[in-house]
């Protein structure tokens, strides 16, 4: 290997990247001061109109997490957030279409 | 679906390997698969892309020998194997006695489908 | 003389995210062993695939690995689609090589800002995550999920990409390529990076061979191997020239990822420029039934899927090899008469991912 | 009164050592040891109260000093047929010639010069030797004891060894008193042959080996010695045969043929190999004459001539050698994990700044050459004590054996760190005097490289010891380790010189060095009055601060119970339960953690350097020889 | 808030997770989200942190290695857990090898739900890990923190 | 000339030590705001260095003996002293081994635990004395050559420099250079931060600090403080007949030291010891020959 000093002059090779990233204003999105609209596509939690739904329970069955329970006598649609994994198998399979996956993450207070 | 499967047996499998090997062909890994009455083990190859299996077939309780000697990097599939399947694996280069994939707690030869051993479903 | 030093590396230690330690052995301050256990991310996961259909294994299985989550379900999906004698439309395996490629320019800037971390270049890596964040946004808008896309299912993908969005695509491959010419040149050139990994982690032509790496660390070896030559899905329709350096040291590896950024990148505007017009996935009807081996070349090599139907929706047997699986004796053959200091930069350098490897 | 003191300081020891010798094993002979022990020191103290004093012998002087020499030749000639080794022999016949040429040659009054002399330089060393000395032998003692249980059985028996340490006390004082270079050679000799029964002592293979060594080249260091008298005994002009009569130019040669003669004995680069193989000796033997006292002899005689040759060509090289001795052993005792060995390299790199001051020749660099000899002497007798002690109770002397002996030795753990301590920090008196001693080589910018490279070299294998001693887990109780009386009595007298020493630097050096630097170049003590400002300030600030940190310490530790004690960080996988540094590696198994302490072998290769770094400095010896153009 | 919920050391110790929230937990590290700006800094070293961050559940060679990180953190303490792995075991629930979530080893302060969660969900989780950290300097117990399910009923028909 | 401070210098000195843990810290705070603006990050609040620290002297104390407490207290105690024998005009080379003798108390205090990263941590913080302590002694002698021989003593920060009449940086610019690429090391800046590391960088788990934790960890970071303002205090020092241009000088370096620090990456400890033992040191015993010519 050569010794340090020969190559001395291509070090600091960054060094123009960091004066560029100092006059310029920060990269940072100051979430949560500031929220940027969520993209429309994206997977953040899961909703369902229960007025629609009829518990037959296919979302159930298909859901690989075994996140959601549903009974059919109570009817009751019963789903683990801490046990989704934000799939949306389920809003395919079901056949009312009743839900949804919504683009916003699952707020804490919610 | 698979073509070039070469059915070896106990005996034969060490001179095959170590024949494949002359041929310079890389191990890409064993794949085991217990079929209930006997398990099967199938190691595949690889030259230019083109895959070359070896099929051997073990009854249940049967110590297969490691080609680790040969092919250095069996070694943790071996491992796995062993771990997994139940399978004694004789002749590792490195032997992680079972503990390799599973701590001492873990439920013993998962993979494996003896009843006694499979997880309740 | 002296007595050895022995320390336990990981599995909790800040230059390895994920859990695997390293037993290394010090003779003075030169590495002289280095022993693996691993285990610590062991899940079981084959087993549960075979547990559940094999439409909800799609999920299971892009969860192996957070980082090369689409490839898996890319190759799993193209295994069961042989089984199944399901032709995919053109138009889903051009998306798949979308997403794939993309998969793979932000595996390979994120294995580069780990690389720069190890080394304790902040700056640049974060630099580099910056950068990264660029696809991760791209992937999110056309995917729906930053890093888990979940796009990919059998007889297709899940989702199209409209025409405004693949504009969006091919304005974030020009940003991109923008950006890579801040940060590319201090991987490459930069006098103290090149200290660092020039010459470090060296596995020569033969050990590669005999130790069966895959992926950029056996391509950086000499060792002419890209699976995507082999012309899977919609490869057919691309020439891929496999990335080749001779050195074998964690300098070629480097420089191997690089060139395949931009090549990945290329690859995505030729499936853009590519995509035919029509269905986006198929349905599929019936159950998988015979044996099969997928394969397919993920960023860190190639995968193996072997795959097992009975004719039921369950699968026989749900084996997966992947790429750090392959790399693992490859970097115990690196490790030994390195410095402690470049034990994380050698580890770093095959982009491991124990989490693959373990299931 | 000045006789019967003489008598006393050379004689007295061979007489105890004779007794304790024929004494039976036991009681007897160890209070014969311990009595002589005191004895030496009460009188060493008493000689020095007396003031400086010269004596002449009567004119018997010459032909007993050539009878003495013979005497003394015939015994090294029989150990060189004893041990087959032809150059000695034939050194000591050349010696024994040029004896004789002498004593028919050297010009009148060459003969009849001072003989003896106890000046203030001499005083300090004859203190050393006295003090530092006595406490060694007094450790012999219970060392003694032990080292004969597990020491390969030896054919010579522990009385013969107290008879020739005690013995050598005398033969040391004869060599620091001696005026008349004759007579110098004589006891030079002496001690020669002293430190070659010694190193022979455990009588094994490698023993004695390494003791043929040792004699071989301190025989030809002899040889010098023998032509420096000849040399100045015959001179042409101001031909003296004492050495406060060299002090002029056309001494040079007598002067090169010394520096010769102290080189070897100093183990200077390249003779540095004798005394690293003198380490197989028991360690007492390696803390006296190896360390402490004999070694000094040399650097001694080097700085007795200084003040004569200050500004002389001819010291730079001396000086530079020096430094350069300093700097290399330096690097290679990084490399050891042999603490006796580090222990050495450290001796034989202060020795060679004692020269290189002494090569400086400015009072500065004079005063700083004398702290290191005294301070030297009580540190380094001091480490070497500990490092017995704890060989004897650990049953190992290398370095990495020595984790987790704080809370197995506490007190030898204490006082060695003390001892370390007082090579690192500040006011302890060798930080100090190297302080001095850099201050000084700024006139001479290669010594100065030189100096600095060292002592950043020194600092490195200091640390890694300190740090390796003092490793240990969390104990909330201690015992005290139980040593013989005679061990511990001696060791804590040396630590706390060690310490008094530091507290007491500033009169000790205003009242005591600087006098004695001014004495040497005949200035007057007030003329070195910006010397005095140099030391000044720093003593009690370091003081109160180490005080304070302590206080801070003692106040916090208290609430440190049990409960605050963490595992230490091991990646998450410690084991639980006793010892808490096992960690659960590869195949569940449980291995000890363990941080070896680096050596870079590669680096600091030992051979290499001693191979290299003797070329240079054989080279450099050569230029000495450019003294020649004198003639 | 005082100094001391100002500062909260990070470590993160990756038990059983696919590598999803790993990296986007450092992905909250980096320019785009910069959890430095509440003074979060990723330690690596539990003798030096304040906040425990676990992704991935527990398995069985991993939960010792956990509870000693856990134990290795000074008090006062805090525990976040990232994504459905930690809290529940996810989809990995029903393998041989998955012990459940990581409140079987250790008290959880935080769950983050999420599969992965999104770094504004991280943030959020990190806020509120701030408020506990504070609440535990004066002393108060926080309990343990609730992975509540949600269950919908039909609307009563009218 | 060292002789007897004055009341009035004892004043002073007393107000430096109170007051340079302070500006240390603020300087500690603009380096983690400015590396942060120039990793194109917001970063952390100004304050934040006192936030960590007062956070950290609120934890529990844990440790792994009573041994490495004793050496935390020594390594704050002995930075404290050398600033005050600085502020108090005394020799600059006893000063230096002080200031030395506080590193080395951080090394003892992180190898007198058995823990193996720590120990190995303390091996590159000496190899890291190694390396710089030969500049900072030939700077020291470089200053005494300039200053005036005659007493011995440089009264550095006080008069003396002053009284030169021209700033030490003319008659040293060499030396200055190497300084400067010491204070990297000392600082633990890239590429030179082996033995520990600051911020989010991870060198052996933090090398010599990782088994300190909590106060004690509280008082390194002070110590830390002190120092910081100490080197900096004596770049200022080298145009010390402005004080305020000196002020200028301290800031560009220290924006230079970040600016390496975040364009380099981190090398070996052994390339470290072989470059400052060949280029800053050939470098300051160029400087030192005019003085010899």
């Amino acid at each position: 290997m050569p010794p340090a000093y020969c190559l001395m002059p291509i070090m600091f090779t960054f060094v123009r990247t960091l004066f560029r990233n100092l006059s310029r204003k920060p990269a940072t999105r100051t979430y949560p001061f500031t929220q940027r609209e969520p993209f429309a596509n994206f997977r953040g939690h899961l909703t369902i109109d229960p007025a629609v739904c009829i518990y037959c329970g296919i979302c159930a069955k298909r859901c690989p997490a075994n996140a959601l329970v549903v009974a059919k006598s109570p009817k009751s649609w019963t789903l683990d957030p801490y046990k989704c994994i934000l799939c949306s198998y389920c809003v395919e399979a079901c056949p009312k279409k009743c839900m949804t996956m919504r683009p916003e993450h699952q707020r804490k207070d919610a | 679906m698979i073509t070039n499967i070469i059915p070896v047996t106990l005996d034969t499998l060490l001179s095959k390997v170590g024949e494949i090997f002359l041929q310079k062909y890389r191990l890409i890994t064993i794949s085991c698969t217990d079929l209930g009455e006997y398990i099967d083990v199938l190691y595949h190859f690889d030259k230019n892309y083109e895959i070359t299996n070896l099929r051997l077939r073990l009854e249940r309780g049967q110590e297969v020998p490691s080609i680790s000697s040969i092919y250095f990097s069996a070694v943790i599939v071996e491992n796995e194997i062993q771990d997994l399947f139940g399978v004694p694996v004789k002749g590792l280069v490195l032997d992680y006695g079972g503990k390799m994939m599973l701590a001492e707690a873990s439920p013993k030869a998962p993979q494996a489908n003896c009843p006694a051993a499979a997880p309740a479903e | 003389m002296t007595r050895q030093t022995i320390i336990p590396f990981g599995p909790q230690h800040p230059v390895l995210p994920e859990p695997i330690q390293l037993k290394l052995v010090l003779e003075d301050k030169k590495v002289v062993g280095a022993i693996p256990s691993i285990g610590y991310i062991h899940r079981g996961l084959e087993k549960l695939a075979q547990q559940k259909d094999y439409i909800q294994s799609i999920f299971l299985i892009e969860r192996i690995c957070g980082i090369c989550s689409f490839l898996h379900s890319m190759a799993y999906c193209q295994g069961i689609e042989e089984m199944m004698n399901v032709e995919v439309p053109p138009r889903a395996n051009n998306l798949r090589i979308i997403w794939a490629e993309m998969h793979r320019i932000h595996s390979h800037l994120l294995w580069m800002g780990l690389l720069a971390d190890s080394f304790g270049f902040e700056s640049l890596f974060m630099e580099i995550w910056r950068c990264r964040e660029t696809v991760l946004d791209i992937m999110e808008e056309t995917a729906g999920g930053r890093v888990m896309l979940g796009v990919c299912t059998v007889g297709g993908v899940r989702r199209d990409i409209p025409p405004e969005l693949i504009k969006k695509v091919l304005a974030t491959c020009d940003e991109l390529q923008a950006h890579f010419d801040h940060f590319i040149p201090s991987i490459l050139n930069d006098y103290s990076v090149k200290q660092r990994t020039v010459g470090v982690g060296v596995l020569t032509k033969e050990v590669a061979l005999e130790r069966g790496v895959v992926g950029p660390v056996a391509r950086a070896s000499g060792v002419v191997m890209d699976h995507r030559v082999a012309k899977y899905g919609a490869y057919a329709n691309f020439d891929v020239e496999p990335q080749i350096e001779q050195d074998g040291d964690c300098y070629a590896r480097s420089k191997v990822r690089v060139r395949e950024l931009y090549q990945s990148l290329d690859l995505v505007r030729q499936s853009v420029a590519t995509l035919p017009e029509g269905e986006f996935n198929i349905p599929v009807k019936g159950n998988p039934d015979g044996e099969v081996i997928s394969r397919v070349e993920q960023p860190r090599g190639e995968v193996l899927y072997y795959l097992r139907g009975n004719g039921s929706k369950f699968l026989d047997r749900m084996r997966v090899r992947t790429p750090t699986f392959a790399n693992l004796p490859g970097l115990l053959a690196m490790i030994p008469g390195c410095e402690l200091s470049d034990v994380p930069v050698i580890i770093l350098s095959i982009d491991p991912c124990i989490s693959c490897t373990e299931r | 009164m000045t006789p019967l003191l003489l008598s006393l300081l050379v004689v007295a020891p061979v007489v105890f050592g004779a007794l304790a010798w024929f004494l039976p094993d036991g009681k007897a002979r160890k209070g014969v040891v311990a009595f002589s022990a005191i004895f030496m020191i009460a009188l060493g103290i008493f000689t020095a109260t007396q003031g400086a004093f010269h004596y002449e012998l009567g004119s018997w002087a010459g032909p007993a000093s050539l009878l003495l020499e013979a005497a003394i030749m015939a015994l090294v000639l029989g150990i060189a047929v004893k041990v087959r080794s032809w150059p000695i022999g034939i050194m000591v016949i050349f010696q024994l010639v040029v004896a004789v040429a002498e004593h028919v040659m050297a010009h009148e009054g060459a003969e009849h010069g001072v003989l003896f002399i106890l000046d203030p330089l001499s005083t300090i060393l004859m203190l050393t030797v006295s003090v530092v000395g006595s406490v060694i032998v007094y450790y012999a003692i219970g060392y003694m004891d032990v080292h004969a249980h597990h020491a390969p059985p030896t054919n010579a028996g522990n009385g013969r060894f107290f008879f020739i340490l005690i013995g050598f006390l005398g033969m040391m004082n004869g060599l620091v008193l001696a005026d008349n270079l004759r007579w110098l050679t004589i006891f030079w000799e002496a001690t020669t042959l002293c430190s070659f029964l010694l190193i022979g002592h455990d009588g094994t293979e490698i023993a004695r080996a390494n003791a043929k060594r040792a004699l071989l080249i301190n025989t030809f260091g002899a040889c010098g010695m023998s032509l420096a008298s000849f040399t100045a005994a015959t001179a042409a002009v101001g031909a003296t045969g004492t050495l406060t009569g060299i002090t002029t130019a056309h001494l040079i040669i007598p002067m090169a043929f010394l520096c010769l003669a102290a080189f070897t004995k100093s183990a200077q680069l390249p003779f540095q190999s004798w005394l690293l193989g003198a380490m197989v000796a028991p360690t007492p033997v390696s803390a006296l004459l190896h360390s402490a006292t004999m070694v000094k002899a040399g650097s001694y005689l080097v700085l007795r001539l200084a003040p004569a040759f200050a500004g002389e060509r001819f010291m730079v090289v001396v000086a530079v050698v020096g430094a350069f001795t300093f700097a290399v052993t330096s690097a290679l005792a990084v490399s050891q994990s042999n603490a006796k060995k580090v222990l050495a390299y450290s001796t034989i790199g202060n020795l060679g700044l004692i020269v290189a001051c002494a090569g400086i020749g400015t009072p500065l660099a004079y005063t700083a050459a004398l702290m290191i000899l005294c301070f030297h002497a009580i540190s380094k007798g001091l480490l070497f004590l500990c490092v017995g002690t704890i060989e004897q109770q650990i049953g190992s002397r290398d370095i990495e054996d020595m984790g987790g002996i704080l809370f197995k030795l506490p007190m030898t753990t204490t006082i060695t760190m003390i001892g370390q301590a007082s090579m690192l920090i500040p006011p302890f008196g060798m930080l100090m005097s190297k302080w001095l001693a850099m201050e000084a080589s700024i006139q001479h910018p290669v010594m100065l490289v030189l100096v600095v490279l060292g002592a950043a070299l020194t600092v490195f294998f200091w640390c890694k010891w300190l740090g390796r001693i003092q490793t240990a887990s969390f104990h909330s109780h201690y015992t005290m380790e139980k040593l013989p009386t005679a061990m511990l009595v001696s060791v804590v007298i040396l630590a706390v010189g060690v310490v008094g020493s530091a507290l007491a630097i500033l009169p000790l050096f205003h009242h005591v060095f600087v006098p004695v630097a001014a004495g040497a170049f005949k200035l007057s003590p007030s003329t070195l009055a910006p010397l005095n400002d140099v030391i000044g300030f720093v003593v009690w600030p370091v003081v109160i601060t180490i005080v304070v940190a302590l206080a801070l310490t003692l106040l916090t530790r208290r609430k440190i119970t049990e409960a605050h004690v963490s595992m230490p960080f091991l990646c998450g996988e410690n084991v639980k339960g006793t010892e808490s540094y096992l960690f659960r590696g590869p195949m569940e198994q449980t291995t000890e953690a363990w941080a070896g302490t680096f050596y870079f072998l590669s680096i600091f290769d030992e051979t290499r350097i001693t191979q290299w770094s003797n070329l240079v400095a054989g080279l450099l010896l050569l230029t000495l020889l450019g003294v020649i153009k004198v003639l | 808030m005082s100094a001391f919920s100002k500062s909260p050391w990070v470590v993160h110790y990756n038990c059983n997770s696919c590598n999803g929230c790993d990296i986007e937990l450092l992905a909250c590290l980096t320019p785009m989200y910069d959890l430095e700006r509440f003074g979060v800094l990723n330690v690596g070293n539990p003798k030096h942190a304040d906040v425990l961050v676990v992704t991935g559940s527990v398995n069985h060679r991993n939960a010792p290695v956990l509870k000693n990180v856990y134990d290795q953190i000074p008090d006062p303490k805090v525990v976040v857990a990232l994504g459905v792995c930690t809290s529940t075991g996810g989809i990995f629930a029903e393998c041989y090898n998955v012990l459940g979530g990581i409140d079987k080893v250790i008290p959880v302060d935080v769950f983050v739900p999420g599969c992965p969660p999104r770094p504004e969900a991280m943030i959020d989780g990190f806020v509120k890990a701030l408020g506990i950290l504070e609440e535990k300097r004066g002393g108060k117990d926080t309990g343990s923190a609730e992975k509540p399910t949600i269950t919908l009923f039909p609307p009563a028909v009218e | 000339m060292s002789s007897s401070p004055t009341f009035l210098q004892y004043f002073l000195t007393l107000v430096v030590v109170l007051v340079a843990p302070l500006i240390g810290g603020i300087l500690n705070g603009f380096d983690r705001k400015i590396t942060s603006r120039l990793q194109s990050r917001i970063g952390p609040p100004l304050l934040q260095p006192f936030y960590d620290v007062f956070k950290l002297l609120q934890k529990k104390p844990m440790v792994l003996n009573r041994i490495q407490i004793m050496y935390a207290y020594l390594h704050l105690a002995f930075m404290i002293l050398t600033i005050v024998i600085l502020a108090l005009g005394q020799d600059l080379l006893m000063a230096l081994f002080i200031h030395a003798f506080s590193t080395i108390a951080l090394v003892i205090g992180g190898m007198s635990v058995r823990s193996p990263y720590s120990r190995i941590g303390g091996q590159r913080q000496i190899m890291q004395m190694l390396a710089y302590e030969p500049v900072l002694v030939f700077l020291v002698i470089g200053i005494y050559r300039v200053v005036g021989m005659q007493s011995g003593t440089g009264s550095f920060l006080a008069s003396q420099a002053m009284s030169l009449g021209q700033p030490l940086l003319i008659p040293l610019p060499l030396m200055f250079v190497s300084f400067f690429i010491a204070i990297l090391i000392k600082l633990h800046k890239s590429p030179f931060d082996v033995s520990t590391s600051h911020h989010m960088h991870q060198e052996l788990v933090k090398g010599v600090t990782l088994e300190y934790s909590g106060p004690f960890l509280a008082l390194i970071e002070i110590t830390h403080f002190y120092e910081t303002f100490l080197l900096f205090a004596l770049i200022a020092c080298f145009w010390g007949t402005n004080l305020l241009v000196g002020a200028v000088l301290a800031a560009v370096c220290f924006f230079g030291m970040l600016v390496v620090d975040n364009a380099c990456a981190r090398l070996t400890p052994v390339w470290m010891v072989r470059f400052m033992w060949t280029v800053p040191m050939a470098m300051c015993l160029c400087n030192m020959v005019w003085f010899y010519l």
